[in-house]
């Protein structure tokens, strides 16, 4: 099993969500978090204050999936997240040891 | 609502030809027209009228900002909040400088039927002791309160429109929109509605009349009152009773949100997108400020404090209570739960409703009105707005337009004594007229569509023009990001 | 507060036997009773005291709407903050309805001791030239801004109470109890309060009495003076004085809101999880806006605009400063350190003190009475509440209730003179009458005592028929996701 | 503003005499004074007026909190919130016990032209009868509403300072700091700007000197008018004139809080860190409630509910519109994009700079004073406070110091006549008097310095009595944790 | 060493908590997140619009344990999880190759 | 490939940003979270409710780092995260089996 997490704009969820579906993966968990990469942030100006603000609002999605999956994951989401501009994120794959469901106590792919 | 300088009464002869002229002052008034200046030589000041209508004017100001900003501002997502408090803001401060400019005096001189002149442009010849009529003959108020209390009319009308197509609009177009839309559509509808010549006139001339011998002075007289009727607003002379702006504000904003929303176009990602309201808290904080505001807005168009203010503040109770109630029912029935922004939407258009009828309706008439309109605007909020498919995002037409429509055309039997209304008062007899429903109802019909017409037709041509200067909608990207941090280079909240 | 027709005064001997009867009108006032027609003759208004109600009117609104909202909205989690805007729109509004259908005519017209009657139910007889007594013999003030005055206290008080059972009773049982306890607790206890035949009516069978010649007129006189003054609620008739509600509104609310949540029973995980409060911001504007309101509350509960309107002003702010600070300096002693909610609770604490006492205090009365307020509140809102383990979420039985009776029998004392209070006007002789401590505090602790009882035992009798009827409590999982998604069907915040 | 019991008015030859004895009491008059006497025996107290002041006393509470708290809170980060809304409450309510134990007799009583007396300390003599003058001959209000009224002044303006250091200072130092500072700094300058004999005392002097015979009785008239020129502050003999509080309110508190912050130092992270302001929605919602409550404010000055409160009203309007849209329009030009923060800072600058003009101004007076001084913040709160890096958190030397400077001098400018001002009228004879504008400026011009040292200089003493005493600064670690989780253990938000 | 990573009822937390001290971890880590899975969410109405809420509120809990704790911390996580009802969530557990305790640069086990 | 996930004082995070860029490290992800540990907390009075809280805010970094680099990303953590006072968090080090860059489709180090 793995964890396919990847870092996408905000506004992509939707889309990710329903090409995850998609593909018959039906579990996902997703966090708002701050990006700093090439994308430019903006200038943020409070009175005589002015910030470059360079942490952009992201979303972070994180599936969990069998380990065979990850391939049609990975492009499921590249696809529904790109937008062929910079800042459109990441995918980053991990390797699960052990998932459990804790409703049930089913273990592995089971839990998923 | 009505208002001349005392500087004319008493010289109702004058009027058809002075119309567009700087007004003469009343000390210069000619020793002829003696009867009518007896009678109107003393109309007095009395200080309670004073401290409410400065209250009212104070309240009106209270429901833009912050009340309208935050009504509004708790519906859009968080990234466009600014936006919202800017337009609203600006659209205030705009208005004011322009309402001293020449405003006031397009909204509230003599000249034509259609608009006033700028005799008083720049406020000039207005003084701290130039008087104002109220609807009481006899009874007149500082103008200058007059003045502040229309202002802060002219400051929320525009900013109402702005709902239908928020979270998409550059600001630039905003700025330019404004003065356009107040110049041309706002000052010629608050001067068709509400200019008149004042109680004191026509009752001058009324006696005036009586008191002439027969003859060619009786014609005078008559020629004299005629003039003085005719020297008013192209709707109040259909008929149209609308106590504190049903067609001017809310009818006005309204049909002008609905062709502004359609001409710009829907928010990207309608449709697929939650477009979930960042804090309806604020929203039911702003609801709250306006249905404090209201009771200036509404009880303060009487311009007096009496009886009649309280009934106007009554109405607009109890029309919102009604209103608010009734909205909650019927979704509760047709939803399953009754929600919260339910309930302040229901208060809204139930304050929409009750304003042209505030100092006119029964208290029962006004409660079945906010019955009414609470179901009425709930079904154009949901099912006709989503059979037609148009993104009118914070349902100002379902709300102003719709409520509005529903209160002028109700004014108009709710008036009615016989269901507990006050009737219409006759300047030119003293009392209350003979009422005829029929005429009544289709004189308000009228003054719904002629307000329909010139503020739909005149909206869309501004609106298509500024299309083509500025341009309309932030381009899409920016639409992404939010407009508070691509047009205003700031964000509503950080941690 | 006091409230009569005038069509009654003048017709003092009639009053016994119509107690129960539609008014009469004045005109047909009969000329055996000149003496005191005489003098009620003229009760004028004062267009500065209608201005003054129209805003205390007002303000009271908004000290529910957004205020109290607000106030108790930031004390629970975000998840429940809908369910309480909700609640406290939803008790305006109905309250409202039911106030000119029924409500207004079951607190303010004769009856007997205990309640009014019908006779002004729909408002019926009631127009813009109504008027109705204030505290002055000779003054009145518009019927309508009395009503409208009054309805904004029967609107807030319910809603005073949802405090105690926050964040876990359904929207039904909401929606069925207020209704319920206005009809039933509140109009009664307003009642009971505040109807007396007013000061006219009082004043003109005085002058009678003391113009009668002896003999049978005398006794007649006599008579009819007797029959003023039992046309009168039951707690009045006891001598209690309570200048804005400590009684009707405060004690009666915060007794109701104990037995609430006694019924309900606790918050799912209190005592385990932390139920901290999502938004103190919000609770600090909410007690912001009820002091702001609370002058319309309490200084416009003297229905003029005057010396003693100022004199309440006056206590209610010092009061409120004062209990503000000395629950700051006690918690800062006791806790270590002065929390900002602590600051505004004992605002509140010292605006609820101040209530019965506002227009009797002296200004250093009222400043002694918050600075004890505010340490009492605070013992009782820590110390009491976690030793006996109720569950009063936003703490409004130690603070109305506490506060309200701590306020009410304090009058009893601030009001003598020799402390600097006013002491108590006596309408049959015109002065102020010879003040007796022992006395006053005895009627205060009397009507404190009634009014626990009442309420306490009338409350307990509602829970338990709506628990019956509709339930009272969400289910768990309800409670755990929040009431605003499950009741309501909608979050107060997304970002 | 003017402030005097009517007790010494008629005895204007005592009034050098008694300037620190208790006033004498109206009715002890001696005969002798007969001519001034008659003619001040009658000051009239209208219901509306005090209706209006009622309001006014209201809504500057309003400003204070929420207002100001608000739009001071939404500008700091979360973690600092409560700290700012504390210390808010805390000094509305400090000052507020500390104005009726002695200050408003520090502030309104005779004495020196710097200071004045405690003969009303504890509200001494003070009841629901006594008569304060206005600025008109012959009209009073109640003294209590005029109590109540200046007591909201002395509330706001210290919290006004803390602006300048929020977000690094101990709370107990501000606990210390509010009560030295109105007692040695605010009380003290009230009376120098707006201690005056009044109107009615200027007037019967004025018109006993004129009906005088020659001679010795003449000679002792003229005295006896000197005499009550003489019982004023400092300022207000310079001639300096100050509607409603430009010196007292806004450069008092501005300077004061430059002083402070260079004092204090600049917060932990300063230039290096982001201190973005947790919520511009609050500080929306507080300036819109500052500039509503300003009306109170600045029209409420005048005392009375007339056409010239009408005009301060209007000119709060229009001033503040003004300065608005040129805030925006050279920050657009300047930084490229319009902010929301800069409208509403620029909103703000104009009600400053409205403040000492309110009443004197014509509406294009400070239409033109709005545009400017919204121009000149804007370049104070950029360029020059980061061209010398001092960390005035909030702007409150840019804004109301620079502001107010600005006001203060225009003020002597747009009152011209010529300009479309009112004059400036003289008791003495009854007229507006002859302008002069050099003067006028300069008088404006030395009232501005004598506050700029009184109160820079006073508050320097105090703040370093204070960092010695219990320190001013939160140790860095709980600047860096936040204060109101260190300060007043409790946090604003949880979600 | 390895982290184990629940996803969890936001109400949940305070019991899951105490069931980890009870055992000896006395440090994690944790973030609000929105889940998508089988449990349904509801549907939010504001006036006409109405929208499926399909993420819910879940909190996710990192601890960082001794590899051959692992066991013992997920069976406490389940345990303290649990209320049988759909969404109760998961446990997902992975390898760390290194773990280091920034204020004194201890680093693996002495590190949590 | 690893990623670097380091659990900060909120305050660090400019100070580790400024770190990290110097050492060529040019994207990150930031979330917010709430520690429990040694650190001990404060305690919260609302009226007579009195609330330990134990959960302290803090920042988590997430930097995605080519292997050889992952000594010099903990390092200059440290140094920039270290107050030396107890709650200045931890780092732990995890292997990524695969990285995408979604806007070009490009993988592993190529895609950081
Ligand atoms: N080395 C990294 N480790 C972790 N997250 C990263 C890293 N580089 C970029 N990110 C995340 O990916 C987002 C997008 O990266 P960015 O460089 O802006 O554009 P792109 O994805 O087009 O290369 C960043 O906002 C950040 O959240
Ligand atoms: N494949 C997955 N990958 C990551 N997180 C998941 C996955 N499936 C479920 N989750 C998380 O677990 C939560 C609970 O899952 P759900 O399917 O609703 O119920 P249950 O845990 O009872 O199976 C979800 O809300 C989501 O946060
Ligand atoms: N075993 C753990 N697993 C995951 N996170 C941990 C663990 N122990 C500590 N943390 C995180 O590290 C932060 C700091 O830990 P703490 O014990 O307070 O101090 P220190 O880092 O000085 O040892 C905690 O607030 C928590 O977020």
């Amino acid at each position: 099993m793995k964890i396919v997490m990847a870092i996408i704009k905000p506004f992509k969820l939707e889309e990710v969500r329903d090409a995850l579906t998609g593909i018959g993966v039906h579990g996902l968990t997703v966090t708002e978090v701050k990006g700093y990469g090439r994308q430019k942030g903006h200038t943020e100006i409070y009175r005589g204050a002015e910030y470059a603000v360079s942490f952009l609002p992201k979303l972070k999605i994180e599936v969990a999936v069998a380990s065979d999956q990850v391939a049609k994951v990975v492009e499921a989401i590249t696809a529904a997240a790109k937008t062929g501009q910079i800042g459109d994120g990441k995918i980053f794959v991990f390797q699960i040891d052990q998932a459990v469901r804790i409703r049930t106590g089913e273990t592995d792919t089971d839990a998923l | 609502m009505t208002f001349k300088t005392w500087s004319r009464v008493g010289l109702p002869t004058l009027l058809a030809a002075a119309a567009l002229a700087m007004p003469v002052l009343a000390q210069t008034a000619t020793p002829a027209a003696d009867a009518a200046a007896a009678v109107a030589a003393a109309p007095t000041i009395n200080k309670g009228d004073t401290a409410w209508m400065l209250v009212s004017a104070m309240v009106v100001l209270m429901m833009s900002v912050p009340g309208l900003a935050l009504f509004y501002g708790g519906l859009v997502r968080g990234k466009n909040m600014l936006s919202v408090l800017m337009q609203v803001f600006y659209t205030v401060c705009i208005v004011g400088l322009i309402w001293v400019l020449y405003g006031y005096s397009m909204a509230f001189t003599g000249g034509s039927e259609f608009v006033g002149g700028f005799s008083k442009a720049f406020m000039k010849g207005i003084t701290t002791e130039s008087a104002g009529a109220t609807f009481t003959v006899g009874v007149a108020i500082p103008e200058l309160v007059f003045v502040a209390f229309q202002m802060t009319f002219a400051m929320i009308t525009p900013a109402l429109i702005f709902g239908a197509f928020a979270e998409r609009v550059k600001f630039s177009a905003i700025v330019l929109f404004v003065p356009l839309w107040v110049t041309f559509i706002y000052f010629p509808m608050a001067h068709m509605v509400w200019y008149w010549a004042g109680p004191d006139a026509v009752d001058a001339a009324a006696k005036a009349l009586a008191a002439a011998a027969d003859g060619p002075a009786k014609a005078a007289a008559q020629e004299a009152l005629d003039a003085v009727m005719a020297d008013a607003g192209y709707i109040y002379k259909l008929g149209a009773i609308d106590f504190a702006g049903g067609t001017v504000v809310h009818i006005n904003a309204g049909i002008a949100a609905l062709v502004g929303c359609l001409i710009v176009g829907k928010r990207t990602g309608f449709g697929k997108e939650a477009f979930s309201p960042h804090s309806l808290t604020l929203t039911m904080v702003g609801a709250s400020l306006l249905w404090v505001g209201w009771f200036g807005f509404n009880a303060g168009s009487n311009l007096e404090a009496n009886g009649l203010t309280a009934l106007a503040m009554m109405n607009t109770f109890i029309a919102t209570c009604a209103a608010a109630i009734s909205w909650m029912i019927i979704e509760w029935l047709a939803k399953g739960k009754p929600s919260m922004l339910g309930v302040v939407s229901g208060a809204v258009a139930g304050l929409v409703a009750v304003t042209p009828m505030a100092g006119f309706a029964g208290i029962m008439g006004s409660l079945v009105s906010g019955l009414i309109v609470g179901v009425l605007c709930f079904f154009f909020c949901t099912t006709v707005k989503n059979a037609f498919g148009y993104d009118d995002s914070l349902d100002v037409f379902g709300v102003h337009c719709v409520g509005g429509i529903f209160g002028a055309i109700a004014t108009g039997i709710v008036v009615a004594p016989a269901l507990g209304g006050t009737g219409i008062y006759d300047y030119t007899t003293g009392a209350v007229a003979e009422y005829a429903m029929g005429t009544q109802v289709m004189a308000q019909i009228k003054a719904v569509l002629v307000t329909l017409v010139w503020s739909g037709v005149g909206s869309a041509i501004l609106f298509y023009i500024i299309k083509a200067v500025v341009g309309l909608r932030a381009p899409v990207e920016k639409e992404r990001e939010g407009l508070d941090i691509t047009e205003h280079g700031e964000r509503a909240y950080h941690s």
